[in-house]
């Protein structure tokens, strides 16, 4: 679900087809019949955006029919929890309690333990998303969380779930989705079968899910079903999110993101508590479970960045951490550009007038910038969008006006520089370099290093407090090869973390501190590079076939080599095995410690049977007992139930997309109250049913392509397989506008117009909405005007709109009108 | 899936040559000389994801040919030929309306795809035709287009029953899939099956392939697709008209025409010599004739 | 390709051995051995002919599929599945299965392109002069953007005037000293990249 | 043959009468005859492909039958001893000189790497119409040199022994006569052993067809070159011969247009090009004209001269026309999947 596993990820399909053998059912509910869809057991058809009541209603489907997995859920998750007195469900109005009409925000007191205050495990560590704090509540620390095993508790999370999900019912599912009850149900079965002590479910998610102004709490939705089938921390079982590029997982790990430091550590923010360094430890610090280790992974950051300029006087150089003042994530960026804020851009491997959402306003901000710097293979869509741009050859904007002093430097690709990927699985592999890179293409390494040590020779003299970090930043890293390219050995062991003293490689982020003593970059990844000659994202030996499976010796798998996450979870709570087929960690009671086919994720000796004894207040992993599998949530248990963390409730509620063909069904409410919008006359939305726009789209990816397509549009054998743009009609709807498959059609919205060829087919299929008839259409985004592979680019009609947790845009589901020909000139 | 135990041999990272036998690890057969190869093609494990084209023209170095949209759901190949040796068809099956398919039959249904190829028949046409002997069986069994001797007479062309081999434009010669004859004199297995995501296209020795393709017919009617047949293996469609067995063939779920293959192909050459015969004897028969016919008074 | 056409005396040296008739009449088959060219006879999978051979991972989707780049001298010759990988097993996607294809990709650029404000036109620039002119813009548009303190006397050390966009198709080295450099030495706040598209 | 389990029949998206827009068929075909093969084809594209012969390898088939034929008769003609016949046998070993020099140039026009030529004769493939017709055709071009070689010699008075060229060349004319048989039919086979549907549907019937034409237009040939020496007895004798060739090779055609339908593989004759080539060409002028002409010649009693040109030209023009067009329209067939997959339906196979 919210993933065409079959087209973008081909080989992780191919595991999928291996279930499939031994027996495993696949289901693939979707918008548009795939290449997935073709070879699913079951394919349940859903209007995009409607994905949280098809998820609310599997919920309900498990509640009501007792079908979850007790031992595992009552144990290792929170459904047992009692919530606070005063929390109030989203009734019909669709709103929890705590929310606040006039800043469009929630104050989550009332989602909290009752009594207890829950720090959240998301980056921002604080419990709440605004900074007021509970102080006469307790800590974990000093209490266990008030639960009822029996779930008898009117306030526990049970009877509130059972409650909350109770209108989801397979008529509801129907009425929003557009899926037939009985395919609905038929998923229900199916799913709820793959549960228990024998059988496992494994839910995989990409960017159909993310791209949603509901889209974390659409995840969340899968979480707690996968949380109540038991299907978490054990083999088979998970969820998996599918990502889009090679090390786009490394990027969030390694974060090139404005919100966070490496390795999940919140960036310091001006409208939190994190004046100075104490101020942040102690705000985002929690008192249980694993993130209590947090000031000794910043220290050790701070202490890697500005090496030995950065002391304890001077918070060891804390203050030179910018701090965020807002959202800075790729949306606002757009329209900080647009508004002149931005004046000077790097552009590294990517193409955000292809892939950015309102791909017009990305390419009129572009024309704003005094200066841009782009680094790609080729002369990208990006590179060239003043020159022969959409909206240069719409004649919108003129060469001689754009002002933009721009740059493009030839960038080298994989082979031609050494380094490591971590992919979808947080798999940390290397990459050799074989071949030199052509001519003046370089890595994004030498760029950002050579670009350093130019700005630190410019600012050597400087005495102003703003140059201290540029002066104190550290370089030191070998110099390879004919171009001195900066080791990327060094870098990475410089993410690995060593100590101070004596330079020697830590072995893994236990050994970090927080007296200033070790240097650790990226603290998730200490291990990598355990020792000097010792590069574990390198190791190249699979298992034998009759090996564990977990093929411990293949690269290297964040954190400490651990293939499964939550792993503890694959034992009982007597810490056994669920089942012999299902077995992967377990208490060794002789030895007194966990064993098994992958690294235990627990405290290595804490038995199952450990209580926090509450009189010491246990801090860290102390406080969490023998059966808290998820250790990085302040109460080691899955949170069925969110108290903190999340900006639009606790549990996943079903809101329609921003731009929608009808009103929410299930409540008054009709989008994500929270969701973040950009309303200006370059980004308008679509009024709820707009007849002009009577249409859904959505967005996608095929297999012959890849992302903002430069590097397939650029490859002659790849372009060919899917040339051109096309937009994907139904049948009934192409009969209806006299469309005839390759004719040429207009797609548009208020933010722009595309035109394309039709592929009239009978994969997409007309729904029944409310009682309302509603089209589903589709367009792939990879198109723009360079490389071999041109067409029309999608994103020129989607909307700068986010979901309010991630700041991820909602390019999955929107409305838009649909007609016959092509794109006249001075339309719009 | 398990990686092959010969795997481990190989724990570095940089190596100075391809590792030796690699179709070893990677189909779980070593190619020797003298013995038969051959691909069975299983579309019900087929997601269509064209690797096998994309492997094919990148190890053989093959054109791009066709940069436009043909509209045929998401064929934009359109059929083997000259530059395209490997070719995934598309068909779908979904239907419209209330007739829209809700029945999933396990693996690929209701959108067909097919990776097509070159059949390397037992008795293959194309090389019966060739009068130059450029086209010539190879110790793997497998049915060549030898570059260095075809003179692009083109007989090959209408003499393939399956439109395969096909005259390129640009040289002047024929071509068509080689079974990556340069891979399997240096023990790889060939591009298209090695890169197949999914295991739809297995390379193998004939006979181990013609066994496990039974085997899995047999498992698919186990598990309800009673119309999984096997085209081309011997004494089943494909495998008709005194082409012998195909040395590439295909698990099938729909009529054979479905997916452009003809349900009962023939051998050219069967009809050489009945032709020639009836010929010469209607010669014979008219210069007989003319013997009296023209008899002179002399 | 320059085609050179062999004289005549060397095509006949050419058809006569490559000549069958002799062999065939000496009882090999002409279906086989006896129509075998001297070139299949000499053939064998360029891969061999790589002088330098390393295991790279696939740079297009995140699944993390492990492959073999086989090089000689400074060229690709052929970019193919690692077939040790439990991810990939040796196989590859059709994007993948390109990868050679990108590297040598006929619209690679291997040159610095600059445009100047308002030009209709690239000009080709030393990689040395356009590194000095970005440190330039970069620390100009710096000094001219940064901010110390909020007017409520928050401290941020912070420029909203420049911004980095991209990272997912990069390296994690590369990741790490742009969030290092950008980030911690230059106060950039405008970082984002693909995760969030 | 039979397909175990369920197979979805023409039915649903198949259906080209309730899917206008169906990919499964060609649409616009203004066809009007009913198809043998109505099933599911892959949005019209063709199953086979259609050869890259043209007009040079159907006009090298004209030549060749028709010097292959005129070889036959000439020897026919010289074995008889008629002087009468002498013309005839010069004209008819030169005719076949002419073809064996016009031959292989169009033959090496049609190559598509020509320089390459000579691997046509690298080899010996008994399977190979084209590589039997390589070899049939270097022989007879021996063969036909040799004894067109010896007649001029003879005739330019050059006899170093009694009579040796003359004997020579009578010699020499029976092996060039058996592979003028072959000439005048092996490109039949040729076509017949393709998976080209018109071509393929009747093997034998074509090979025999292919003969008979070459047989009347070569005697056609012989027999105005025999009014033009005068040799009006001769020229008689041959239209009749003539006149059965072309009767032989009218009942041919018939069986064969017979086995066209049944097979399903006319679709292509039925174009109006092709059906005016095949009808009006090799139908009407190379067969009914010719047979007409000369009944009428007969039963008028004394032979018209211009009747009997006009017949033997009719003839000449016919057989030529008739090469082109099964050459063209069969490459037309195999553009055409309904025509393959007819005749690929189990048990329909040639």
């Amino acid at each position: 679900m919210g993933s065409n596993m079959a087209e973008n990820h081909p080989i992780a399909f191919r595991h999928v087809l291996q279930a499939k053998d031994h027996g495993a059912t696949i289901v693939h509910a979707d918008p548009r019949f795939t290449r997935t869809s073709a070879m699913a057991d079951i394919y349940a058809p859903v209007r995009a955006g409607s994905d949280i009541a098809f998820l609310g209603g599997v919920i309900r489907y498990i509640l009501e029919n007792d079908l979850w997995f007790r031992d595992y859920a009552l144990n290792y998750t929170n459904i047992a929890t009692i919530i606070e007195a005063g929390f109030k469900d989203a009734e019909a109005d669709g709103l929890f309690s705590g929310w606040n009409d006039k800043t469009r925000s929630y104050k989550v007191d009332t989602w909290q333990y009752e009594g207890e205050e829950i720090p959240s495990s998301l980056s921002e560590h604080l419990p709440s998303t605004t900074p007021e704090r509970r102080e006469h509540a307790k800590r974990l620390s000093e209490a266990p969380p008030p639960s009822d095993l029996t779930l008898q508790h009117p306030n526990c999370v049970y009877q509130i779930m059972k409650r909350h999900y109770a209108r989801y019912t397979p008529e509801m599912v129907e009425r929003v989705t557009g899926c037939p009850r009985d395919v609905f149900v038929k998923v229900c079965e199916a799913w709820a079968k793959n549960s228990g002590r024998e059988r496992t479910g494994v839910v995989c998610y990409a960017v159909g899910w993310t791209h949603h102004s509901t889209g974390v709490q659409m995840i969340r939705a899968a979480a707690i079903i996968q949380s109540l089938l038991g299907n978490v921390g054990r083999p088979g079982g998970g969820i998996i999110s599918l990502r889009g590029h090679s090390t786009i997982q490394g990027s969030t790990d390694v974060p090139t993101l404005y919100d966070m430091l490496p390795s999940y550590l919140p960036q310091p923010n001006a409208h939190m508590p994190h004046a100075t360094l104490a101020d942040y430890l102690k705000a985002e610090t929690t008192d249980t479970g694993w993130w209590h280790n947090l000031p000794k992974y910043m220290v050790s950051l701070l202490k890697a960045w500005y090496g030995e300029a950065a002391t304890e006087a001077n918070q060891y150089g804390y203050e030179w951490v910018p701090k965020i003042v807002g959202d800075h994530s790729m949306l606002p960026m757009t329209v900080a550009m647009r508004d002149g804020l931005i004046r000077g851009m790097y552009v590294l491997g990517q193409n955000p007038v292809i892939g950015g959402s309102n791909a017009d306003m990305v390419q009129r901000a572009l024309a704003k910038l005094e200066w841009l710097v782009v680094r790609d293979f080729m002369e990208s869509d990006t590179a060239s969008f003043w020159r022969n741009g959409r909206l240069v050859q719409k004649g919108e904007l003129r060469s001689e006006d754009i002002g933009t002093e721009i740059f493009l430097l030839p960038s080298s690709l994989a082979g031609e520089k050494p380094g490591t990927y971590t992919n979808t699985h947080r798999l940390v592999q290397w990459h050799d370099k074989v071949v030199e890179a052509p001519g003046d293409s370089r890595s994004e390494s030498w760029f950002v290093y050579h670009l350093a040590r130019r700005l630190k020779a410019m600012h050597a003299e400087s005495t102003q407090a703003r140059d201290a970090p540029i002066q104190a930043i550290t370089l030191d890293y070998h110099l390879e090869g004919e171009y001195d390219d900066p080791s990327a050995d060094d870098i990475l062991k410089e993410m690995n973390g060593w100590t101070v003293a004596d330079r020697k490689q830590v072995a893994d982020y236990k050994a970090l501190k927080d007296d200033g003593s070790t240097a650790c970059g990226v603290w998730t990844y200490s291990g990598v590079y355990p020792s000097e000659d010792h590069n574990a994202s390198r190791s190249r030996v699979p298992d034998a076939p009759d090996g564990p499976g977990t093929h411990l010796g293949w690269a290297f798998a964040w954190p400490s080599n651990r293939r499964t996450l939550c792993n503890r979870a694959s034992a009982d709570p007597d810490g056994k095995p669920w089942s012999e087929r299902k077995k992967l960690v377990w208490w060794d009671a002789g030895a007194r410690k966990w064993i098994g086919r992958d690294v235990p994720d627990f405290s290595e000796t804490t038995p199952p049977d450990y209580q926090p004894d509450y009189t010491k207040k246990p801090k860290g992993m102390e406080a969490l007992d023998g059966r808290s599998p998820f250790i990085m949530i302040a109460d080691g248990k899955a949170a069925v139930f969110a108290p903190s963390g999340l900006k639009d409730g606790p549990l996943p509620t079903h809101y329609e997309p921003v731009d929608s063909p009808v009103h929410n069904p299930l409540y008054a409410q009709q989008d994500n109250p929270v969701v973040k919008k950009w309303l200006r006359p370059d980004n308008r939305y679509h009024e709820i049913g707009d007849p002009r726009f009577p249409h859904v789209m959505t967005t996608y990816r095929v297999t012959e392509h890849q992302s903002g397509g430069g590097s397939t549009r650029g490859v002659p054998i790849l372009a060919e397989l899917q040339p051109e743009q096309f937009c994907e009609i139904p049948t009934e709807l192409a009969a209806e506008l006299d469309i005839g498959n390759t004719d040429w059609i207009v797609v548009s919205t208020l933010r722009g117009e595309v035109e394309s060829k039709a592929l009239v087919t009978d994969r997409l299929r007309p729904f029944e909405i409310d009682g309302k008839r509603v089209y589903q259409i589709g367009m792939p985004y990879h198109f723009g005007w360079q490389g071999f592979a041109v067409g029309d680019v999608a994103n020129a009609l989607t909307a700068v709109v986010a979901d309010p947790n991630s700041s991820m845009h909602e390019n999955k589901a929107f409305t838009c009108a649909l007609r016959k020909g092509r794109v006249q000139p001075g339309d719009e | 899936m398990a990686i092959h135990p010969r795997a481990r041999d190989f724990p570095q990272s940089e190596f100075l040559g391809p590792i030796p036998d690699e179709s070893e690890i990677t189909a779980g057969t070593r190619i020797v000389p003298g013995r038969s190869y051959g691909f069975f093609t299983d579309t019900t494990r087929c997601i269509g994801c064209k690797a096998c084209e994309s492997a094919c023209k990148q190890w053989n170095a093959l054109p791009a040919d066709n940069m436009a949209l043909t509209g045929d759901s998401y064929d934009n190949t359109g059929a083997l030929s000259a530059s395209t040796w490997r070719h995934v068809s598309f068909i779908e099956m979904i239907g419209s309306g209330d007739a829209r398919a809700t029945e999933m039959a396990p693996y690929q249904s209701n959108w067909l795809m097919m990776s097509d190829v070159c059949k390397h028949c037992h008795n293959a046409p194309c090389l019966e035709a060739c009068p130059t002997g450029a086209l010539f069986r190879t110790e793997f069994d497998t049915v060549v287009v030898q570059q260095d001797i075809c003179n692009g007479c083109g007989y090959c062309v209408p003499a393939c029953p399956f439109g395969v081999v096909d005259l390129s434009a640009v040289d002047g010669k024929a071509h068509k899939c080689t079974l990556c004859y340069d891979r399997l004199k240096g023990g790889l297995e060939p591009a298209c099956a090695k890169a197949c995501p999914t295991d739809s296209i297995q390379f193998g020795e004939i006979g181990d392939l013609q066994e496990s393709a039974h085997r899995r017919v047999e498992e698919l009617h186990a598990r309800g697709v009673s119309s999984a047949y096997l085209y081309g293996a011997p004494g089943t469609p494909g495998a008709t008209g005194d082409l012998g067995h195909l040395n590439a063939f295909f698990l099938l779920t729909q009529r054979p025409e479905v997916y452009n293959l003809p349900p009962a192909p023939t051998r050219a050459s069967r009809r050489t010599a009945p032709s020639l015969l009836s010929g010469l004897a209607t010669v014979a028969g008219l210069a007989a004739a003319a013997m009296v016919l023209l008899r002179g008074r002399a | 390709m320059k085609e050179i056409r062999p004289g005549i005396g060397k095509r006949a040296r050419g058809f006569l051995r490559d000549w069958s008739l002799p062999r065939q009449l000496a009882g090999q088959s002409s279906a086989s051995d006896a129509a075998r060219s001297t070139q299949s006879e000499a053939l064998r999978p360029r891969l061999e002919q790589a002088d330098k051979v390393g295991t790279v991972i696939c740079p297009y989707c995140a699944v993390g599929c492990s492959q073999l780049l086989y090089a000689r001298g400074n060229q690709v010759i052929h970019v193919e599945g690692d077939p040790r990988s439990p991810v990939n097993a040796g196989t590859l996607c059709p994007k993948g299965s390109a990868t050679a294809g990108w590297l040598n990709s006929p619209l690679r650029e291997t040159k610095v392109k600059y445009r100047a404000p308002h030009s209709d036109h690239w000009e080709e620039r030393s990689l040395d002069w356009a590194m000095d002119r970005i440190a330039y813009l970069t620390k100009r548009t710096r000094d001219e953007t940064f901010v110390e303190k909020l007017p409520d006397g928050t401290t941020v050390n912070h420029t909203l005037g420049i911004a980095s966009l991209g990272g997912a198709t990069l390296d994690n080295e590369e990741n790490y000293i742009i969030k290092k450099v950008f980030g911690g030495a230059l106060g950039m706040v405008w970082i984002e990249n693909q995760a969030r598209i | 043959m039979s397909y175990p389990g369920k197979i979805d029949a023409v039915s649903g998206p198949l259906d080209r009468s309730e899917k206008p827009r169906s990919p499964y068929g060609r649409t616009g075909d203004s066809a009007q005859f009913r198809r043998v093969y109505d099933g599911p084809t892959y949005y019209g594209r063709n199953t086979v492909k259609p050869s890259p012969f043209d007009w040079k390898i159907a006009t090298y088939i004209f030549v060749g039958g028709l010097a292959g034929a005129a070889e036959i008769i000439a020897t026919l003609a010289d074995l008889d001893g008629d002087p009468e016949y002498a013309d005839t046998v010069r004209q008819g070993r030169y005719l076949a000189l002419a073809g064996t020099i016009a031959g292989p140039p169009l033959l090496i026009a049609g190559l598509h790497t020509p320089s390459r030529w000579f691997n046509m004769l690298r080899i010996f493939r008994a399977t190979s119409p084209m590589s039997i017709g390589s070899w049939i055709l270097t022989a007879f071009g021996g063969f036909a040199t040799v004894t067109a070689a010896a007649h001029a010699a003879d005739d330019a008075g050059w006899r170093p022994r009694t009579r040796f060229f003359r004997k020579a060349a009578r010699l020499m004319q029976i092996p060039a006569a058996i592979a003028g048989a072959g000439m005048s039919v092996y490109t039949a086979a040729l076509l017949a052993a393709t998976s080209t549907p018109l071509w393929a549907a009747a093997p034998r019937l074509l090979a025999a067809r292919f003969g008979a034409a070459a047989m009347a237009a070569a005697s056609a040939a012989l027999s105005l070159g025999a009014r033009r020496r005068r040799r009006y007895a001769a020229a008689e004798r041959l239209e009749d011969f003539f006149a059965l060739a072309t009767l032989t090779e009218a009942l041919i055609a018939r069986n064969a247009n017979t086995t066209f339908r049944e097979k399903g593989v006319d679709d292509a004759l039925h174009m109006p090009r092709y059906r005016a080539a095949y009808g009006g060409g090799a139908e009407l002028l190379g067969t009914a004209a010719p047979l007409g002409l000369y009944v009428l010649n007969r039963l008028s009693g004394r032979r018209s001269e211009r009747l009997a040109w006009a017949g033997a030209l009719a003839a000449i023009a016919g057989s030529a026309i008739l090469r082109l067009t099964i050459m063209y329209a069969g490459n037309e067939s195999a553009r055409r999947p309904e025509s393959y997959l007819a005749m690929t339906q189990p048990g329909r196979s040639p």
